[in-house]
């Protein structure tokens, strides 16, 4: 009876230990966040994230998915100002509500963009807006009032050159922000809003502020 | 009659169990993804998983026996016979095609106690990343997908959790049948929930699907493949709801033993015959919606793309007019559950037979006339708004009638205190908070606040955990000693009853507030202002699943430790299935019985036996 | 009582029961006063709303109180106390009992039907009597026809939904869009919810409005705010990633003074991005909205 | 065979009524179900066309199939079911039944190779609009489930032999002629709505 009861109670405890394994290990798959405390954040989009120049993801699920490099989950410090670099790659795909062609919520209210123009020319400047049909990304964090759009790198450009960004916002007080991408640019998707754009780690992610 | 012998005695010899179907299954998922990738649509191989799935799932059923009888026929073999109960003895038989309704029954009975083990840590996982109000327990992808999965699969068993096991096994019993009309049908309408619980469940590989069970499109459409396995699980549930569906319909219908006549029937049938033609009618609905969002995701067509001629409103009207009636699918069989249950032991007649009767099809009538109810926000056609807020609240006129037949047969009657008693009780209160919280669902001023909110979510779970899962525990309390032959521990049970009974009240009775309170549903990230409810409701509900696992060790207990067994008749109760031995002999009644009685007749002066098991000459029962 | 022939065996029962319900249900409906119901009073339609729940309650408690305490005194006076098995009276039905339960309610549920239409159809909580995209195939595409707007006496907001994120349109001024929800105190509002690209539902859960977003379609809304203050926005159906957090803690009800001021900024601020975004129409069909591929 | 043995022990004519009667009840049973599933169809049609969304019910070019083609589909899906009702019959002897029952299964195979040639050759991409979504998934809807029948129809051809099934219970196999003439109703219906109504 003992001896039936203890092989009976292992087995249950094992079922479950397996069961509740799977289950947690799909709950709490995320991306790890960038090390340490940061008040500069450096990176970068690229079309696909498993041959990215920079923080490559070879093991990716999905190395064929466009996304923000090396990751979508960073650690800021409260009620400082993050200094944010974005090395942009992809080209344009437009956006869905070309309202979000302006910037907000940056200092400023501004950002430095240098990119080549139609003529393929290296130009640099501060912009407030740009065209809404040449936004490849934008860097949004709807709870902090930030949208930045990103200019794509145009058709005449140098080819494997990239368009770079910088400007720097103000955070909060501690907490979790999400922050995402509001270009639907996961081309091949129903829509262009499934795929990356419905997977953190990709075009969306959280912004821990401690 | 002579059975003519068969020209040829060959047979196809894929032997019928669940090894064979698992070990066809594999080749044909592959075999599926293969072939859709060969139309090369431009769709993210939504085309080969969905076909993979479908594949799977036809290979696994050939696998296990199905696809033996229509090849036969189409060779022009010999054809297998209907029934062979003698085979089908030893645990084995579980894990085989069996044409028996009582091994069908026991086989849906395990099947669903699994997935309901898997539905349950789901909703565990849920309520433990809403211990914080942020997304950092579980990031927001991983949470909305907790949400599907738990969801789907809580949708998928409770379909199933009572037509499955019970009445399966029971239906035949209580109408002095010896076997079902459609055996392979009914055996059919099992073996797909194993695989539609497994295709659900590969939905994590994908990520996971974004949509809750109610699969709006465009949403749907722009979700990853994960969403093929809802599609698939959900097309494998219509077709169990039908074929069960189209089975116990026409068993209740022709395989009634004589003297059954339609005023003898036992309520529970009643339920079921009910739930059936819900079943029966709003399941191929779906089976039409799903097609069309398979339709959507592969091959680009635009039934619900607005900037296509599409229309969103268009799958939410088909869904919602299979949806609601799926809900009622859940219940009726548990309101025949407690009208069955409550005059045994009140020793009562039921009080108010027929209107009772008339209470359940008038659920089942008003049910496929409110599906819009769940639509009055949506800015859908707002001038029927006052129609559907009429019928859904008609609704509950007949629901009180249930009551009504339940209090009145407990006035003045000699209670005993069984622990199916103690659940009948549970799901009378918690019905009725369930009941009362719809009418302000139903009212269109206050819906406009509540709809959508934890309000409507704690609603919900009032009707289907509080009022279909108890109405199951007290079924299973009362009918396990007869389908298993052993009794379950009462003391267990009443230490089960109370915890369960004070945990769920403690986990989803805050719900109502806290959806009042300004909580959408299916947020991983909520007001700050809420985290102490939120908090009392997730130990709560922690509560709540130690006392399904109390249900599990009572179950362990019983069958394995004490495993005493169960007397024929221990209730004391004068219902048909209570007069055959225990175990059911595999035939069920030596001889088809010749009722005589009605089922609840306690109490009254000279009443006869309810049937003369000596049998009826001529009489077939279905052979 | 003539058909209503209650049997001696019955009476002390139905006593006890009547009294046990009268008090507890005046206690319960004294509680259910007592409670301050969402959504409040910040607006018109949001105070009707709490009324109706109040009501509801009010009708519910007796009700519920009934069948609980019939439920309770079977459980206690109509146990079996004795060792062995009797059988109950065999009462099989009554039907006045069975007729006047039915009776009564059906009334019940008759009231709570009409009361419901009539608060409904009254001009104060006339939420959506717009026809679901009223101009449905009479305007479609990203020009729109603009003539939704104009200077009625309602104050005519568009509320655009996307993934994951409301903004909002105001017609009467240009067609100016916004991040965050102004409204004037005591003015009548007419807000037209569409979306994107997906479903959504506009929550203003203060305001008591709730309108879901749907791509292609215009569901009109009425609301009158009443009080100053601010107010929370959420979306109410779920709508993918971030379905969680598309939430917006700034909306406001200001004065028509501050309003304009307010908006006055707005046209100001946006002035270069308004030039890029669409003349205003009822509902758009972006173009990325299109299937990929 | 002792299983069977026992199972027709009792009255052979009484269980032979049983089998016909439960067979008629699953028939009806499941033909109430099927027209469910095609009524949600006819609502997409209806709604979607009354709706027109972004004006694209029909997008530019967009026309019905030939009209003729669907014709043919429809008349063969008639044949096919009123060939195996007269054969089926009771009155109808068992040579008309060998008969017609081959007839009916011809009828039925050049129908569903009928339907999959137009949906092969459209004249119309499934993108564009509403109307080629509801035409396609209809027509596909429909052939598949009249496919699923043609392959019953051939098991009762191969079981019409001197011993096979077919034979030994002759009256249930009569109610399958319920359904074939439903769906080729069905197929009627679908052909008004697709063809003519538009």
């Amino acid at each position: 009876m003992i001896r039936r009861l203890s092989f009976t109670a292992a087995g249950v405890v094992v079922v479950i230990v397996l069961v509740v394994a799977f289950v947690g290990l799909f709950m709490l798959r995320k991306p790890g966040p960038l090390e340490g405390t940061t008040t500069k954040l450096h990176l970068e989009t690229v079309a696909a994230v498993g041959q990215a120049n920079e923080w490559p993801r070879p093991n990716d699920p999905h190395p064929d998915w466009v996304g923000y490099l090396p990751t979508t989950t960073w650690k800021v410090p409260a009620n400082s100002t993050i200094q944010v670099q974005i090395d942009q790659e992809d080209g344009a795909s437009g956006l869905r509500n070309p309202f979000w062609g302006k910037v907000f919520g940056t200092e400023g209210g501004n950002m430095h963009v240098t990119y080549f123009d139609d003529k393929g020319n290296p130009q640099e400047g501060d912009m407030t807006s740009i065209d809404p049909t040449q936004a490849a990304h934008t860097f949004a964090i709807p709870d902090l009032g930030v949208f930045v759009p990103l200019l794509g790198v145009g058709d005449n450009a140098p080819p494997g050159t990239q368009n770079t960004i910088t400007f720097s916002f103000k955070t909060r007080g501690p907490g979790i922000y999400r922050w995402q991408c509001f270009v639907p640019c996961a081309a091949g998707t129903l829509f262009g809003n499934g795929g990356p754009m419905q997977t953190i780690g990709y075009m969306g992610g959280t912004l821990i502020v401690t | 009659m002579v059975v003519p012998e068969r020209v040829s005695e060959r047979r196809l010899s894929i032997p019928n169990n669940a090894i064979t179907g698992i070990l066809f299954a594999i080749p044909g998922y592959f075999a599926g993804v293969w072939l859709g990738t060969l139309f090369g649509l431009n769709d993210d191989q939504n085309t080969g998983v969905i076909l993979g799935y479908i594949f799977a799932t036809v290979a696994f059923l050939a696998g296990v026996g199905f696809l033996n009888y229509p090849f036969e026929r189409l060779f022009g073999w010999r054809v297998s016979p209907l029934t062979d109960p003698d085979e089908n003895r030893g645990v084995g038989r579980f894990f085989r095609l069996s044409l028996d309704h009582k091994v069908i029954g026991l086989q849906y009975l395990v099947t669903i106690l699994i997935m309901l083990l898997f539905g349950g840590i789901g909703a565990m996982m849920i309520r433990t990343s809403l211990l914080v109000p942020d997304s950092s327990i579980t990031p927001s992808g991983n949470y909305i997908s907790l949400i599907g999965l738990h969801s789907v699969m809580m949708i998928f068993i409770t379909s199933a959790v009572i037509v499955g096991p019970f009445g399966n096994y029971l239906v035949p019993l209580m109408i002095g049948a010896r076997r079902m009309a459609f055996p392979r049908l009914e055996a059919l309408s099992f073996w797909v929930v194993p695989p539609a619980a497994v295709i659900l469940a590969a939905a994590t590989f994908w990520g996971g699907f974004p949509t809750g069970w109610t699969g709006y499109p465009p949403l749907s459409e722009q979700a990853s493949q994960a969403m093929d396995s809802y599609i698939v699980g959900f097309a494998l549930i219509a077709v169990a709801l039908v074929t069960s569906a189209i089975n116990m319909l026409a068993t209740i219908i022709g395989l009634r033993a004589p003297g059954m006549t339609w005023t003898r029937l036992p309520m529970f049938v009643w339920g079921i015959f009910t739930t059936s033609i819900l079943g029966l009618l709003a399941a191929p609905v779906l089976a039409a919606a799903l097609f069309m969002l398979t339709l959507d995701r592969t091959t680009q067509t635009s039934f619900f793309l607005a900037s296509n001629g599409g229309s969103n409103y268009l799958w939410e009207n088909l869904f919602w007019f299979f949806g609601h009636p799926e809900v009622y699918i859940f219940i009726l069989p548990a309101f025949g559950i407690i009208m069955e249950i409550v005059p045994h032991f009140a020793r009562k007649p039921l009080w108010g037979y027929r209107t009772g009767v008339v209470g359940l099809f008038g659920v089942m009538l008003l049910s496929f006339f409110v599906w819009q109810h769940h639509l009055f926000v949506s800015g859908i056609a707002p001038v029927l708004r006052p129609f559907y807020m009429l019928s859904t609240e008609l609704i509950s006129i007949p629901t009180g009638i249930i009551f009504l037949v339940t209090l009145g047969t407990l006035w003045r009657a000699r209670v005993w205190f069984t622990v199916p008693m103690l659940f009948c009780m549970g799901f009378l209160f918690n019905f009725l908070i369930g009941g009362v919280s719809g009418v302000y669902l139903s009212d269109v001023p206050t819906d406009v606040t509540l709809h959508g909110s934890y309000f409507s979510m704690a609603h919900f779970h009032y009707t289907i955990m509080g009022g279909e899962i108890f109405a199951l525990m007290a079924a299973a309390y009362y009918w396990l000693p007869k389908m298993t032959g052993k009794m379950l521990s009462p003391t267990i049970g009443r230490i089960h009853f109370w915890w369960m009974f004070i945990a769920f009240n403690s986990t989803f009775f805050p719900l109502f507030i806290v959806g009042l309170l300004n909580m959408p549903r299916r947020v991983s990230s909520y007001d700050p202002a809420l985290v102490g409810l939120n908090r009392w409701v997730t130990i709560s509900a922690y509560f709540l699943f130690g006392s399904m696992v109390l249900f599990a060790a009572n179950l362990i207990y019983s069958w394995f430790f004490v495993a005493r067994p169960a007397l024929a008749n221990p209730w004391h109760a004068r219902s048909l299935e209570w007069q055959v031995p225990t175990p059911v002999p595999a035939r069920n009644f030596e001889r088809v019985p010749l009722v005589v009685a009605g089922p609840y007749d306690y109490g009254i002066p000279n009443a006869r036996p309810v049937a003369d098991l000596g049998g009826v000459v001529g009489a077939t029962g279905g052979g | 009582m003539g058909v209503f022939r209650i049997e001696e065996a019955d009476r002390p029962h139905l006593l006890r029961l009547l009294i046990i319900w009268v008090v507890l249900s005046i206690v319960g409906i004294l509680a259910a006063l007592q409670i301050h119901y969402p959504p409040y009073d910040q607006s018109v339609q949001g105070l009707d709303q709490s009324r109706t729940l109040a009501l509801l309650t009010v009708l519910a408690t007796p009700v519920f109180i009934g069948v609980v305490i019939m439920v309770l005194y079977s459980a206690i006076y109509f146990r079996r106390t004795t060792t062995e098995l009797v059988d109950g009276p065999p009462m099989l039905g009554n039907t006045p009992v069975q007729i006047a339960w039915i009776a009564i309610s059906a009334v019940l549920v008759l009231f709570l039907a009409v009361f419901g239409i009539v608060t409904l159809a009254s001009s104060n909580v006339a939420q959506a009597v717009g026809t679901p995209g009223r101009s449905i195939g009479q305007s479609g595409g990203q020009t729109g026809s603009g003539t939704i707007g104009g200077t009625g006496p309602e104050l005519q907001v568009q509320v655009v939904a996307q993934q994951w994120y409301f903004t909002y349109r105001y017609a009467d001024y240009g067609g100016v869009e916004t991040t965050h929800l102004y409204l004037p105190v005591d003015r009548p509002v007419e807000l037209h919810v569409t979306s994107l690209d997906i479903i959504h539902s506009f929550w203003a859960y203060q305001l008591g409005v709730k309108a879901d977003a749907n791509p292609g379609v215009d569901n009109i809304f009425h609301v009158t705010a009443q009080k100053t203050g601010s107010f929370q926005v959420r979306c109410a159906e779920l709508c993918g990633l971030w379905h969680g957090h598309m939430a917006d803690s700034e909306g406001q009800v200001v004065s028509q003074s501050e309003f304009d001021t307010w908006i006055a900024q707005q046209q100001k601020d946006y002035e270069v991005i308004s030039k890029a975004v669409p003349s205003y129409a009822p509902f758009y069909f972006p173009e990325p909205l299109l299937k990929a591929g | 065979m002792a299983v069977r043995t026992r199972a027709y022990e009792a009255d052979a004519a009484a269980v032979a009524a049983l089998d016909t009667r439960l067979v008629g009840i699953g028939t009806w049973l499941a033909l109430a179900a099927d027209i469910f599933f095609f009524a949600a169809w006819w609502f997409a049609f209806f709604y979607l066309r009354a709706l027109n969304n972004n004006q694209a019910w029909k997008a530019q070019g967009v026309a019905p199939p030939s009209r003729g083609y669907g014709a043919v589909v429809v008349v063969l899906a008639l044949a096919t079911a009123v060939a195996y009702f007269v054969g089926s019959r009771p009155a109808a002897g068992a040579f008309l039944f060998r008969l017609l029952t081959p007839v009916a299964l011809v009828f039925g195979l050049a129908t569903c190779l009928f339907q999959g040639y137009e949906l092969w050759h459209l004249g119309f991409g499934l993108t564009e609009g509403g109307y080629p979504s509801v035409f396609a998934g209809l027509s596909t809807a429909w052939v598949i489930q009249f496919g699923l029948a043609t392959a019953w129809l051939a098991s009762i051809v191969t079981q019409a032999g001197p011993a096979g099934d077919t034979v030994a219970r002759r009256q249930p196999a009569s109610f399958f002629a319920w359904i074939l003439l439903f769906l080729a109703a069905i197929g009627i219906v679908n052909y008004i709505l697709l063809y003519l109504v538009a």
